[in-house]
């Protein structure tokens, strides 16, 4: 591991700022605005990728902005989990960047320019939390994360969306309070905020103090929606579907659940966290969740709020994987993050794909629907096995780590749920495969309108679909290339 | 030979197959098949292996070769051909040909799989593609039973990768091999045993392969449990439990086929019931044993298919699977008949077919295992009962059951084609046992035609026709005995539908409730703080003033109460605050004291 | 009994003082109508003066005006003179302040009770 | 010059006052600009004179040559050196905004004693924040009060003559306690000259006449701070006031009283009386608990914008007395940012209040839906200064939060470190209101937004529009670039705890 100083952090962050900057000054003009978006995805893509080499070759690029507060500058550090984290970010905004510009041109949609300002700043503030070095940074990006990230979800502005608006922003903020308390806590114990690998909050107080600091880090990342504190994700699905993408795929619900590994590696520390007996509370929370997220899942027939349900679950796989306190755990719940963001989204983008081609959102008006669409279907249809964990997507990499993360931390039990919340996912989702592919729709001629969304819209949904797949025969690269490198980073260990 | 898993041939079929149509697409399904056969029949122990580190710490095998698996590998990409061929005769529906393909292309990825992981992935391929050709026929109750088979073998499938991480964990590798004591055992036990339809998880069978296609079935029949119990052969070193299980399922297999009057759900049945042969011969571990089960696999594949093809063709031709609704079928399809019959021998283990040979192997390998051989026996008994029935009633009976006049032809030239190769193969196995049995990796002879296995079967056989000559319900149709143990599961996973449909959600929006209605008392105080306080007081006081105080009085006081009440934000006790903030002063200022003497 | 006595004469300045304060104060608290209020607060001020110049008092002393050579004299101390001289100016203007804003309500609510006022203001 | 700079910026200010009176009455025109000049040499001398005592140290200033304690002096140290610069900032800014909102509140016979007032009500602050004589404090005290009063009541609704009467009489006996408190003091030690009573004081710790005078001055200035139970002023003050007069009085003018409250507990009564002596921190947190979370609570119930600032006012007070109660380093450096600000963020809310009442005639929620879509800078200056209210980093808002946390918990207050992240986040429920109701309200469809609240409804006027952009981004600027502040606030408090 060794440090080099570089700039290409900060110019990473800041492109889509000033993105966002030329969007608002452009906004009359549609094209030029969208154009400005669609540039930043591409630059900050490259700037991410340009990192790449030198992070896959073990360096980790730092750079420290302005001294902010006591306990942290405002600093970033490019390391390989970092790198995960903003590799997915930085690929599915490019995508999801189109993807927005055609849902949101085919709907006519309002206030199309703040929607694509909050869009920009938001993604700014994923990747600093990606890239940042210490808590206190890392507390900066999240909650200015939650704040822009508002707008997006009350876009319609109808009163459910307030409500949806007020939970969201009660939830988070909620959560920030608690960070911001932890983060502070964790000042005064040790003097410091940045991320360790392999933890430093080791001995520094008496184990009571650090399990609540632990709690108050857990409530701090609501982000990762763990239950019960899961309610503000399905209310969200009433933004609009590239929003729900965004949240679900390629920043916010990933933030909070990267802000957990993070504290697990780099603030405990896994041995630390096994000795305070932490793993078990982050395992039974974990537990219960995928499955009882799951459930809810099963009888759900807004397709949206189905996929909500299973993000929480999908989310909790990550917490799983850490609670393992293994090393193939921790592996699993690494590289779950960008497995289940590459799927994630294509779901997502299905579903607004046929709300854009049909305008429906319930799965039981979706009979058929296959037929017209066959290409979004069969992507669906793909991503959501991909989600069950069968081949060949991505899915079955993390669970194959995760199941083997139990057994090596010698929490079989835990099997037990992994194998429950397969089943459980396959019983959510292939009824929906089945009734896109097989359904008959009730009356034949409803479908005549429908037929395949814009190229905008479509191509994404291949593209996703295909880099799950990809992911799959090819895992190595990058993404479990960076993995193991931030596993030997924490662990001082390879993967057996 | 070039060393490529076979699995990529089918694969690769399946990657160009949306390019072609109609004749092009069976044309180039056919050609895959065929290279496949003959790659899988080229390949031999010499082959190098293929190894891929695909994940870090997992290296994946991809391809090596022993005996083993040449028999299974040769055998599956035989039967794959032939139910290609059987397919020729119509244009499938593009979803149903890539599941036959994917479904050979996954029973060769575990046949010739090096790792367990490996296998993991072509099993959960296998069942993938299995519910794609079960979804594909869209005949009534497809859907449902193709749920629950995802359902079923995604649970088979998560068992087995479970196990296979235990034994990852205890040896450090993935290669195949016996697993250890403990809970990875009994996972991964679970996790075949779901694919090789252990009882009770073996429901999923019946139900399923009755709903798909004509052709589907077919295929369903060869390779799911088949693969199995290659699996259950190659990883070995299993305990006598498994041996009885595997007489538990011939038993069961057999008396549940004898009741039924479906002719696939009764083949199906009958498959649990082959199995179990095979089960119990790999369950005893010994090399005759295996070789034994092995020999099995290969024969059932072969006159079961056979059996599914008649049937199919019976069912194309006449539109009915229900044996009471058949009969009199030989004037009319005397090819399927004979193929049918041929089949059904075999499977009844005729001496001079193939089912006698690998049975009498099994039975005499099960001999080193107290009462297992005498179980099998009587399963033997039984099943040369139901394919009588399966005989008399579907083809020689008069035909009441079925329209005269309009009885069916044979099948088409292809399915035909099929059925013949197939028949050949039963017979030629049965005839030259060797021409199997030097295949197999223990090299275990067959000698069907010894006085010993001759007296036997004719006992089984001659058991049976007495049973049938006295009872005589036997030789008349029934309506089919169509519950089993599943009952129990649908029954569960209604269960919880239910509870996560009504009380999970009822208690979740209870809570919600509850906190908006803290929520809304909250900003109801806070609009006037002081006003309220003053409502709450008031209220509480009412009753007393009620008692106490007079009529009159009470009444102004609810009066006053109502007023406060019905302007409740807008009305102010004082304009300004000047009196509460002296007296606000006075208090601070008595606080102040208290703490300065303290 | 007689300490306390002693006490309280000794100091009985500053007992009037308070006193005084105490009834400005009621005045301002439980009096209706507002010129009232604001004869409180002056009563309330003026107790203040009060206490200043009695403290500032001193036994026999005459008020501190330089004397011709061989006349000695003790001094009343100055300074809170002064001071309250400031503090009286303030208390006149604040009191001129208040009545104008008395006269003012006065022309617009047409009324100089607390009671009357929150019946006129409440509506808005 | 430079020496006698801080006389000057009393004096000059009062002559000004009487020149504008002059001639504004023969023309109002010329008030403006005399007062806007005047306000801009003080700025200067005020940035002046912090940048000479960051430079040589404590500045004194006999007037007329009278050494204390026979005469007055003038003392700029460095706590006052860091909040004389903000006060005449927010004065500044005021004064830019103050024309055009006048010319639309106050009646036109008034401007031009709208402009004396506000020169004197200025020069009264700064007075107070300059004076080393704690005499000469009160009496600036009541200058700038009686200026208040009467700035408030020049507004054009009759309530503001009920509100201004009702400030009257609770800032009169605010005045009298604090007379009271300094007699007290007069009769403890003889004089009243800060730095000799706090060199005096604590020969006399014991007696109750220094109990009853250190009572009475924090109640005093309790009431002119408006903390919690004692801050039924407040409300309809800020309220029904211009929005001018609002800007300045809940800015400038509140942040001086706090200053001076800090300034005696601290310089006259040191630390080592309110923390050993008599231990009222406990008392006086618990109080700023109760007025942050009180504050809150009641601001979220509003219907108007103004007055739910206002009691937004009531809730931020208590943060900076908060830090008071904490008294150590880091809360009070965190209380010492939060004067800067929440002047800074409160000034700049209250401007966008005025703004809107500007242009539509009313300040009520229910009159405000899609506001945003009308005057988008305006309502994006007050999601900016609402995100430093609320303490969303990297505002300044956050960075005085943090520090007073940190405060908190170094001193092991972990119930009230809760209790303030509470309130801020009590914050959220008031500021949401606005920016729900002016940017997401259902009303304002359509790309673009064709809905107007009333016709002709446009952007602020540019005047209106400077003062209140250039606060609202330094919300942001400050809470970035805050470690070179903390340059001047640290020293600042190390003077206050280690005394006079």
């Amino acid at each position: 591991m060794v440090d080099v100083t570089g700039l290409l952090p900060a110019v990473t962050v800041v492109i889509p700022l000033l993105a966002a900057v030329m969007i608002l000054v452009s906004g009359r003009h549609e094209n030029i605005r969208d154009g400005f978006t669609v540039a930043a995805a591409v630059a900050m893509l490259v700037s991410v990728v340009a990192m790449l080499p030198s992070i896959l070759s073990g360096e980790r690029i730092t750079i420290s902005l302005i001294p902010l507060l006591p306990g942290g500058d405002l600093a970033l550090r490019v390391d390989a989990f970092g790198m995960v984290f903003a590799l997915t970010a930085a690929v599915l905004w490019l995508l999801n960047s189109f993807y927005s510009i055609g849902y949101m041109r085919s709907l006519k949609e309002h206030a199309q320019t703040r929607f694509f300002f909050c869009l920009a700043v938001a993604i700014a503030a994923a990747i600093g939390i990606a890239f940042s070095a210490n808590l206190v940074t890392l507390l900066v990006f999240y909650e200015i994360l939650t704040i822009i990230t508002y707008p997006l979800v009350v876009h319609v502005e109808t009163p459910e969306a307030m409500a949806a608006g007020r939970k969201y922003l009660a939830y988070l903020l909620i959560g920030g309070i608690f960070f911001l308390a932890a983060v502070i806590l964790t000042y005064i114990l040790t003097g410091t905020t940045g991320f360790v690998p392999g933890g430093f909050l080791a001995g520094s107080a008496p184990p009571l103090t650090l399990q609540i600091l632990f709690v108050l880090f857990m409530v701090g990342f609501v982000k990762a929606a763990w239950m019960p504190l899961h309610g503000w994700l399905p209310a969200a699905m009433v933004a609009p579907t590239p929003v729900s993408a965004f949240l679900h795929a390629v920043a916010v619900v990933t933030a909070g659940v990267f802000g957990i590994v993070r504290i697990a590696g780099w603030v405990y520390g896994m041995d630390l966290l096994a000795s305070l007996g932490l793993g078990t509370l982050l395992a039974v929370i974990a537990s219960f969740t995928i499955i009882t997220a799951s459930l809810f899942a099963l009888t759900e027939d807004n397709l949206k709020r189905r996929l909500a349900y299973s993000t929480v679950s999908q989310l909790s796989y990550i917490l799983l994987g850490v609670s393992m306190l293994s090393i193939a755990g921790m592996t699993g719940a690494m590289a779950h993050i960008p497995i289940h963001a590459f799927l994630k989204i294509t779901l997502f983008f299905v579903a607004g794909a046929v709300i854009v081609a049909a305008g429906r959102e319930r799965i039981s008006d979706m009979k058929g629907i296959g037929r017209k669409m066959p290409v979004t279907a069969v992507m669906f249809s793909a991503a959501a096995i991909g989600i069950c964990g069968l081949p060949p997507l991505s899915g079955l990499i993390s669970k194959v780590y995760l199941a083997l993360g139990a057994v090596e931390g010698g929490v079989p039990i835990l099997l037990i749920v992994l194998i429950a919340s397969t089943v459980l996912n396959a019983a959510y989702f292939f009824p929906i495969i089945h009734t896109m592919l097989l359904g008959r729709p009730d009356d034949e001629r409803s479908l005549d309108s429908v037929s395949e969304p814009p190229l905008t819209m479509l191509v994404p949904i291949v593209l996703t679909t295909v880099a799950s797949v990809l992911i799959f025969f090819f895992p190595s690269m990058p993404f479990m290339d960076l993995v193991e490198i931030a596993i030997g980073e924490i662990t001082g260990s390879v993967i057996p | 030979m070039i060393g490529l898993p076979p699995a990529f041939i089918y694969l690769l079929g399946i990657l160009f197959l949306p390019l072609f149509a109609g004749r092009a697409r069976k044309a180039w399904t056919l050609f895959a098949g065929v290279v496949g056969v003959v790659l899988a029949l080229g390949l031999s122990p010499s082959v190098p292996e293929i190894v891929i580190r695909v994940l870090p710490g997992i290296d994946t095998v991809l391809l090596t070769v022993d005996p083993m698996r040449e028999v299974a590998g040769g055998i599956f990409a035989i039967s794959g051909l032939i139910v290609l061929v059987y397919a020729v005769y119509r244009d499938l529906p593009l979803v149903e040909t890539i599941g036959i393909l994917a479904s050979i292309a996954a029973a060769m990825g575990v046949v010739y799989a090096g790792d367990f992981i490996t296998v993991f992935v072509f099993w959960e391929a296998l069942a993938l593609a299995s519910i794609a050709i079960i979804w594909s026929s869209r005949s009534p109750g497809s859907s449902a039973a193709g749920y629950r088979y995802i359902l079923y073998h995604i649970f088979g499938g998560a068992c087995l990768l479970s196990g296979i991480v235990y034994t990852l964990v205890s040896t450090g590798s993935a290669a195949i091999g016996p697993v250890a004591d403990g809970p990875g055992l009994l996972f991964i036990l679970v996790g075949i045993g779901m694919n090789a339809a252990f009882i009770p998880i073996h429901t999923w069978l019946p139900d399923a392969y009755p709903k798909a296609s004509v052709v589907g079935s077919v295929a369903l029949s060869i390779f799911t449990t088949k693969a199995a119990v290659f699996l259950l052969a190659g990883v070995g070193g299993w305990g006598v439990a498994v041996a009885y299980m595997g007489g538990a399922m011939a038993l069961y297999g057999a008396v549940f086929a004898l009741m039924q009057d479906d002719l696939r759900r009764l083949l199906g049945y009958s498959i649990i019931s082959q199995v179990g042969y095979m089960v119990a011969g790999i369950g005893v571990g010994s090399v005759a044993g295996v070789d034994a089960g092995l020999a099995h696999m290969v024969n059932d594949i072969l006159f079961k298919s056979l059996l599914f093809m008649a049937a199919g063709a019976v069912i194309l031709r006449t539109g009915s699977h229900r044996l009471s609704e058949m009969g009199g079928l030989w004037r009319t399809m005397p090819l399927t008949t004979l193929s049918c019959i041929i089949g059904g021998l075999a499977l009844a283990g005729l001496p001079g077919l193939n089912g006698a040979v690998s049975k009498g192997m099994v039975i005499e390998a099960a001999g080193s295992v107290p009462y297992l051989a005498p179980i099998l026996m009587v399963a033997a008994v039984i099943t040369v009962i139901y394919v009588f029935r399966i005989l008399y009633l579907g083809f020689f009976r008069p035909a009441e059951g079925t329209r005269e006049g309009l009885l069916p032809k044979d099948p088409p030239v292809p399915m035909l084609l099929a059925m013949g190769a197939t028949s050949l193969l039963c017979v030629a196995i049965g005839l030259f046992p060797h021409l199997l049995t030097d295949f197999l990796p223990g090299g275990t002879p067959a000698h069907p035609f010894a006085a010993s296995y001759l007296l036997e079967s004719a006992g089984i056989f001659a058991v049976a026709g007495v049973l049938l000559a006295l009872a005589r319900p036997l030789r008349r149709s029934w309506d089919g005995f169509e519950n089993d143990v599943d009952a129990l599961y649908i029954r569960a996973g209604r269960a919880v539908v239910w509870f996560s449909s009504h009380p999970l959600v009822e208690v979740t929006d209870a809570i919600g409730r509850g906190i908006g209605r803290v929520v809304a008392c909250f900003q109801y105080v806070s609009a006037n703080p002081g006003v309220a306080i003053q409502i709450a007081w008031r209220k509480l006081a009412l009753p007393f003033v009620r008692i106490f105080g007079g009529r009159e009085r009470s009444a102004a006081y609810e009066k006053e109460l109502a007023f406060l009440r019905d302007n409740y934000p807008e009305v102010q006790t004082n304009i300004w605050g000047g009196g509460y903030g002296i007296i606000f002063i006075c208090i601070v200022a008595f606080l102040y004291f208290l703490f300065s003497l303290t | 009994m007689e300490a306390v006595l002693e006490a309280f004469l000794s100091h009985y300045n500053y007992g009037m003082a308070i006193i005084l304060m105490m009834i400005g104060l009621y005045a301002l608290i439980a009096k209706q109508n507002l010129v009232k209020k604001l004869i409180g607060l002056n009563i309330f001020q003026t107790a203040i003066f009060l206490f200043y110049i009695s403290f500032a008092d001193v036994e026999g002393g005459i008020a501190p005006i330089y004397l011709p050579e061989g006349m000695e004299a003790i001094y009343v101390n100055p300074l809170p003179h002064v001071l309250i001289l400031t503090a009286i100016v303030v208390g006149v203007s604040v009191t001129a302040v208040g009545l104008s804003l008395i006269v003012r309500i006065y022309e617009e609510y047409g009324v100089i009770d607390e009671a009357g006022l929150l019946k006129m203001v409440k509506r808005r | 010059m430079i020496e006698h700079l801080p006389v000057l910026l009393v004096t000059v200010p009062i002559v000004a006052a009487l020149l504008i009176l002059l001639l504004g009455w023969h023309d109002s025109r010329f008030c403006y600009p005399l007062t806007l000049a005047t306000i801009l040499f003080q700025f200067a001398g005020g940035i002046a004179l912090l940048i000479e005592v960051m430079r040589e140290g404590t500045i004194r200033y006999y007037l007329g040559g009278w050494a204390p304690p026979l005469g007055i002096e003038f003392v700029i140290d460095t706590f006052n050196g860091y909040i004389l610069p903000i006060v005449l900032l927010l004065a500044l800014a005021t004064a830019v905004y103050a024309r055009r909102s006048v010319e639309k509140e106050i009646k036109p016979e008034k401007i031009v004693s709208f402009y004396v007032l506000f020169q004197l009500l200025v020069t009264g602050l700064v007075g107070m924040t300059i004076t080393g004589d704690i005499f000469n404090l009160y009496v600036f005290l009541e200058i700038s009060s009686i200026a208040a009063y009467t700035l408030i009541a020049s507004s054009r609704k009759p309530r503001a003559y009920v509100a201004a009467l009702n400030y009257l009489v609770l800032g009169s006996i605010a005045g009298g306690f604090v007379l009271l408190g300094i007699g007290n003091l007069y009769v403890a030690t003889g004089t009243l000259n800060m730095a000799d009573l706090a060199r005096l004081l604590p020969a006399s710790y014991g007696l109750a006449t220094v109990h009853t005078a250190f009572l009475l001055l924090v109640i005093g200035f309790s009431i002119k701070v408006a903390l919690f139970p004692l801050h039924l002023w407040l409300p309809d003050a800020y309220t029904e006031a211009p929005s001018a007069v609002t800007v300045l009085i809940s800015t400038v003018m509140a942040k001086v009283s706090v200053y001076a409250m800090f300034r005696v507990i601290f310089s006259v009564f040191t630390t080592a009386y309110f923390v050993e002596t008599v231990p009222v921190t406990e008392l006086i947190l618990f109080i700023a608990a109760v007025a942050i979370v009180a504050g809150a609570v009641l601001a979220i119930a509003q219907e108007d914008l103004k007055r739910m600032l206002a009691y937004s006012s009531v809730s931020q007070v208590g943060y900076i007395v908060f830090a008071l109660g904490v008294a150590n380093q880091i809360a009070l450096e965190g209380g010492l940012l939060h004067i800067l600000g929440h002047a800074v963020m409160k000034g700049c809310l209250f401007m966008v209040a005025g703004v809107i009442i500007y242009r539509l005639g009313t300040s009520s929620f229910s009159d405000l839906k899609g506001v945003a879509a009308t005057m988008p800078v305006t309502c994006a200056a007050f999601a900016l200064a609402g995100a430093s209210m609320i303490g969303v980093p990297p505002t300044i808002g956050f960075a005085s939060k943090y520090y007073l946390v940190l405060g908190a918990l170094e001193a092991g207050h972990w119930v009230y470190a809760a209790v303030l992240l509470a309130g801020s986040l009590l914050a959220v429920g008031y500021i949401w209101r606005f920016i729900e109701v002016a940017y997401f309200s259902a009303s304002s469809h359509h790309e673009g937004g064709d809905h107007h609240p009333a016709p002709g409804v446009r952007e602020a006027p540019l005047s209106m529009l400077v003062p209140m952009v250039i606060l609202s981004i330094l919300c942001l600027v400050l809470g970035i670039f805050v470690d070179p502040l903390m340059k001047i606030v640290a020293p600042a408090v190390s003077l206050l705890l280690g005394g006079a």
